[in-house]
């Protein structure tokens, strides 16, 4: 039967582990937003180039599962001399593999906007980058926030795939717990009470930012 | 300010297989009003966009101040950054207006003058507020797009064109949306700016404003420029039949 | 030489899954389990501190190929295949399979089982195990899970009839849950079976391997190895003093 | 070589399972999130409440405690499924919040003119979404789809902790009994990459149709 | 076609703290031709937006043939189904088009004719056809809206309301983006309509317009409105010293 204190106990350790889950999740967010906000721009650019590289980006990271890119990222590039801390590896794998995700959402939501926004901005000589930050991004980021808001609370939820590389966050101290106490049940539902909360957060953050950025 | 003179010089544009402009030829003096008048799917628009470039035309010169825009060598396109550079110089007011809908009105008229410009955001403001003054907007500056009048969206469109001060200036239809008094008022300000030594290429449906501002008229149809001449040629003397029929409705109906 | 760098450096780096009780634990974050308590006591013996590090399964032995770990200390059942590609230190508990059922099921002896489903964790020296036992009695269904957590709440849940498992595991499962799980009686079944820790297969490594078995030796012969399995088994099993061929 | 003919039927029969949970859990999960943003556009506010409820629970915890309590926890409370039906059941589930949510950041891209010339003829409302807000929507919403989707594919390995052969059960299996886990990731990074690659090249021809009466932007 | 009259009594409408109509009360004969005119920002496309209850008002009454729109009793809405069954007998032409991109020129036209009438496709297309041709573009009917002109645009707009055959149209600033011909053009097509029974308001700017087509002309102001009477009264003996200041401008404009 399912315990109650068992789940409460639980709570303890878990908090814990949050800590890593919250840092690695925001710190790869921001790392996602930053680089998939240029992949973008690569894809959408004139340049055969850049786009056949955004391209290749977008493919290879959605291709791959996060595991395997972490696996090879931490455990195979030591062999070419390329060693890592794991929180840095980490964060870079979750915010580059969000990247690829990211910038698909921007570049759907750029699709949907009129060309004359856009055009405007050219006929008064902006120049591309004040153009994409000014004029582009913030409509683009308004319609697509419920997506963007998906797309991190999904993030959050993949940073347990960083436990490969030996960091106790939420998921791997949950499993822990439950291989402990013989009750994964009660344990797993904590977890997912802590991811919850976190998750609500950016649900909320996200609502907000729908009313403020709505025209 | 200086004003400046553009040549087009035998330009074509296609829309894939449709034939939008066809070796358009006109010489625009500096300081002066230029209005193109035409039907409905003439190429009008098409012709205004070519010269800043936001359609690149297929064949021929489009040159302001002499220099050639958009092409560094026919069929090889110039660099971002130069056509950026010949672009600062030129303003435009959109058929569609083309408000940025995320901001307010003031925010629209500012935005230019902060990023290209350079101005500082207090000045950019104050200049803005004051461009805004002249279309009578001063009471709306806090509004976005989406909570203006249809008028009201025309007119800040082209406050943001003015605020920008360029040494020419595209208006496509700059009054579609006016009532009779405001179109007045517009008028004023754009008879300002064209003393002030503002070269105006003016495309307009209203051929009292053409007959009352031009210093030339162009006529186009099909994608051809049929006649260049001086307003009174064009409305009073008109060389080619189809100017003619094309005044003709307008004349009956506008008496009352 | 792997023994001569660990040596220099002070330090053992070790990786083990820290979900699998009673061997590895963690317990409000720290770590506990009867692993660590022997290998606390082997780095004792070589004179170095051990740095532990809680590294999920998957990742231990791609790891510890690339030299991230000196040392994988997650029990590792001895089989013929997995002595072909690492070397294995010398045993440090008793992996013979064993099975266990719901605490209210009437089921008694190992044979019991015909005709029932049966969970095992998958690939495991236990299923193999429990496979052979199945097709000599007929007629066992068995159900392979990614972990024995799954297993047992899958029991719980009443699918399962019987999970096989090494016997340390279900002995400390059933200590920790008396009124869900229950042992059979007997509760071993099949070959005698053995866990070890992991090292990489290569002549630098022999020395690190042959310090660790020295250490496990001399640990067993004063009563340490007894005192140790006790405290986490309740029990003490004699272990073989050389690593066995399967 | 030996490994392949050891194990390379059971990959394949596994890899079909994932291909056959991932299309149905899709399609299942797209239609309920269709549902769900509809619901949400056009329900009365404590219906809303009620659905934003759901979505945030739903999308706020992870797959793989949700199917733990479907599968192992259900039979507590008498719902006992078998695991490739509790498996789609929890896929859909899973997905709807997140397709919902997607479904509405398309609805956002539309301009809100479009709707009302549409309303001003008279138009009905499942008319309006089917002609207009749909495919208007879809232009700003498929990319995110296909990202989802391609997420999706992901999570279906965690079917299996509920014992659902699909690939990462049997790539488990291969590597917990030949140790081999290089090969193993490598395999699994494979199939992952043909089923993701052909998921794309459908959205970008889906994508190509959508927006064609687009005019190339920026 | 049996015509609908409007009665407008009383409206009013805040956008937040805005007050955008002011008591407005206005009544629209049947068969006949109500022009709207007005300063930019008055109101005019709020009160149309009003009479199909596209925009809420939030006191006063429109009553179209005596039926309440949009309120089954003060304060009570009326239901989804009730309000489109209203609607289809009214049309619009919205200032800014609101076309459906993703459809062809004729797709656009037809979509209500299927949908809405509940033709069949082939019927719908010949008959979205003809509209089409009455405004001109028999050639632009594969056109998506991106690839036509704003006149273009805007007659497809037309079109699309005239399919319907709606017993009361409303139009705003239909003729904003056309030249002179094409204006006259669209002018036949209202005034057929118009002697075929059906109603029709039309916010313009165009006075010449208003002078020629309507039966009634009323003016508004800063939301209020101001004055009703026949297009002779308002353009010719204006009894309000704001119109006459209105028409001044225009009229010294328009001759040439
Ligand atoms: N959503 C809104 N929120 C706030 N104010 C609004 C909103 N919509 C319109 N307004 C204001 O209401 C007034 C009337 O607008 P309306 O569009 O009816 O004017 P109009 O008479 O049609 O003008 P025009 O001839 O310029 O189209 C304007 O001053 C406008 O700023
Ligand atoms: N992207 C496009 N693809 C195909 N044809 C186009 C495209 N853009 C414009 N056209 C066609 O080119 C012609 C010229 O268009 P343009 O917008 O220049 O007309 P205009 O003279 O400005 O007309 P209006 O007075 O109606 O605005 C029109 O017949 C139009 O249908
Ligand atoms: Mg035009
Ligand atoms: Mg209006």
């Amino acid at each position: 039967m399912f315990s109650i204190p068992v789940f409460l106990e639980s709570f303890q350790p878990l908090m814990w582990a949050a800590q890593y889950t919250l840092l690695i999740s925001v710190l790869g967010i921001l790392l996602g937003l930053v680089i998939g906000t240029l992949i973008c721009a690569a894809r959408l650019s004139g340049s055969r180039l850049l786009r056949g590289f955004g391209g290749l980006w977008v493919s290879f990271l959605r291709g791959v599962p996060l595991l395997v890119q972490l696996l090879v990222f931490y455990y195979a590039l030591p062999v070419i001399g390329l060693d890592v801390a794991p929180t840095a590896a980490a964060v870079i794998c979750v915010g580059v593999c969000a990247s690829a995700y990211i910038s698909e959402i921007w570049r759907g939501a750029i699709a949907a906007l009129p060309r004359g926004q856009a055009e405007a901005a050219r006929a008064i000589g902006m120049s591309p980058r004040d153009t994409w930050i000014r004029i582009i991004l913030p409509q683009a980021f308004s319609m697509s926030l419920p997506a963007l808001v998906n797309e991190l609370i999904l993030l959050v939820k993949a940073s347990s795939l960083v436990s490969v590389v030996g960091i106790l966050e939420i998921t791997r101290a949950s499993q822990a717990q439950a291989a402990t106490t013989f009750r994964p049940l009660e344990v797993y539902i904590a977890a997912a009470c802590i991811y919850l909360a976190i998750n609500l957060c950016l649900a909320a953050l996200g609502r907000y930012l729908e009313h403020r950025t709505a025209v | 300010m200086q004003a400046s003179s553009v040549e087009i010089s035998k330009v074509n544009k296609f829309y894939g297989p449709f034939h939008a402009l066809k070796d358009v030829d006109l010489s625009i003096p500096p300081g002066k009003v230029t209005c193109l008048i035409g039907p409905s799917g003439s190429g009008k628009s098409t012709l205004l966009r070519c010269i800043n470039f936001l359609e690149e035309y297929d064949s021929g010169e489009v040159r302001i101040d002499g220099k050639l825009m958009g092409y560094d060598a026919p069929g090889r396109k110039m660099s971002g950054k130069k056509l950026r550079q010949m672009r600062r110089g030129v303003g435009m007011v959109f058929q569609q207006f083309n408000l940025w809908p995320h901001m307010t009105a003031l925010q629209n008229v500012a935005e230019g003058l902060i990023r290209v410009r350079g101005l500082p955001k207090s000045e950019a403001e104050a200049r803005a507020t004051d461009a805004l003054r002249k279309v009578g907007l001063a009471d709306k500056t806090g509004n976005h797009p989406a909570r203006l009048s249809g008028g009201q969206q025309q007119r800040v469109a082209i406050a943001r064109a003015i605020a920008m001060e360029p040494q020419l200036m595209l208006f496509d239809e700059p009054t579609s949306a006016l009532d009779p008094e405001l179109v007045g008022e517009v008028l004023n300000v754009m008879k300002t700016l064209a003393s002030e030594g503002m070269t105006m290429v003016v495309v307009t449906h209203e051929m009292g404003f053409a007959a009352h501002v031009a210093d030339q008229v162009a006529f186009m149809e099909k994608g051809e420029l049929v006649a260049v001449d001086s307003p009174q040629g064009i409305f009073h003397a008109p060389k080619d039949e189809r100017i003619w029929n094309f005044l003709r409705t307008y004349r009956e109906r506008n008496a009352f | 030489d792997q023994l001569a760098d660990i040596k220099a450096a002070g330090k053992i780096v070790t990786a083990t899954d820290m979900h699998y009780a009673p061997f590895d634990m963690l317990v409000n974050g720290t770590y506990e389990g009867m692993t660590k308590d022997l290998f606390d006591e082997v780095s004792k013996e070589i004179g170095v501190t051990p740095v532990y590090q809680d590294i999920p399964w998957t990742a231990e032995l791609p790891g510890l190929e690339v030299k991230k770990f000196d040392i994988v200390i997650a029990p590792v059942t001895i089989t013929p295949e997995r002595l072909e590609r690492y070397t294995f230190t010398l045993p440090i508990a008793d992996a013979t399979v064993a099975l266990v059922k719901a605490a209210g099921s009437d089921l008694k002896k190992p044979e019991d089982i015909k005709g029932k489903t049966v969970g095992v964790q998958q690939g495991t020296a236990q299923f193999k195990q429990l496979e052979a036992f199945g097709e000599k009695l007929g007629g066992v269904t068995i159900k392979e899970y990614g972990t024995t957590d799954e297993a047992y709440a899958d029991l719980a849940a009443g699918r399962l009839d019987a999970v096989a498992g090494s016997l340390p595991n279900l002995t400390y499962l059933v200590k920790s849950r008396p009124e869900t799980f229950a042992m059979f009686e007997p509760a071993k079944f099949g070959e005698p079976k053995y866990f070890a820790w992991v090292l990489r297969k290569h002549a630098d490594s022999e020395g690190f391997d042959k310090a660790i078995n020295d250490a496990l030796l001399k640990m067993t012969d004063d009563g340490r190895v007894k005192a140790i399995q006790e405290k986490w088994l309740g029990t003490y099993t004699e272990l073989p003093r050389e690593v066995p061929a399967k | 070589m030996d490994l392949v003919s050891q194990y390379g039927p059971a990959l394949l029969r596994g890899f079909g399972i994932t291909v056959i949970c991932w299309i149905l859990g899709t399609i299942f999960g797209m239609a309920l999130g269709l549902v769900i943003a509809l619901i949400q556009r056009y329900a009365p506010r404590p219906v809303r409440w009620l659905i934003q409820i759901y979505i945030e629970v739903i999308r706020g915890t992870p797959f793989l405690v949700q199917l733990f309590v479907l599968y192992y926890g259900g039979p507590l409370i008498g719902l006992r499924l078998d695991a490739l039906p509790a498996g789609l059941l929890g896929l859909t589930i899973y997905g709807s919040p997140y397709f919902a949510e997607i479904f509405r950041s398309g609805f956002r891209a539309v301009a809100h003119g479009q709707i009302e010339a549409a309303r001003a003829i008279g138009m009905t409302e499942p008319t309006i979404i089917r002609r207009i807000l749909l495919p208007l929507g879809l232009v700003s919403a498929l990319p995110a789809l296909v990202n989802f989707s391609i997420i999706l594919t992901k999570e279906t390995v965690i079917l299996s902790i509920i014992t659902v052969p699909e690939l990462m059960y049997q790539v488990s299996r291969m590597s917990a009994e030949t140790f081999r886990y290089v090969e193993a990731n490598l395999v699994l990074a494979l199939f992952f990459w043909a089923l993701v690659e052909t998921i794309s090249r459908l959205g970008r021809r889906l994508e190509a149709r959508i927006t064609q009466h687009l005019i190339e932007r920026t």
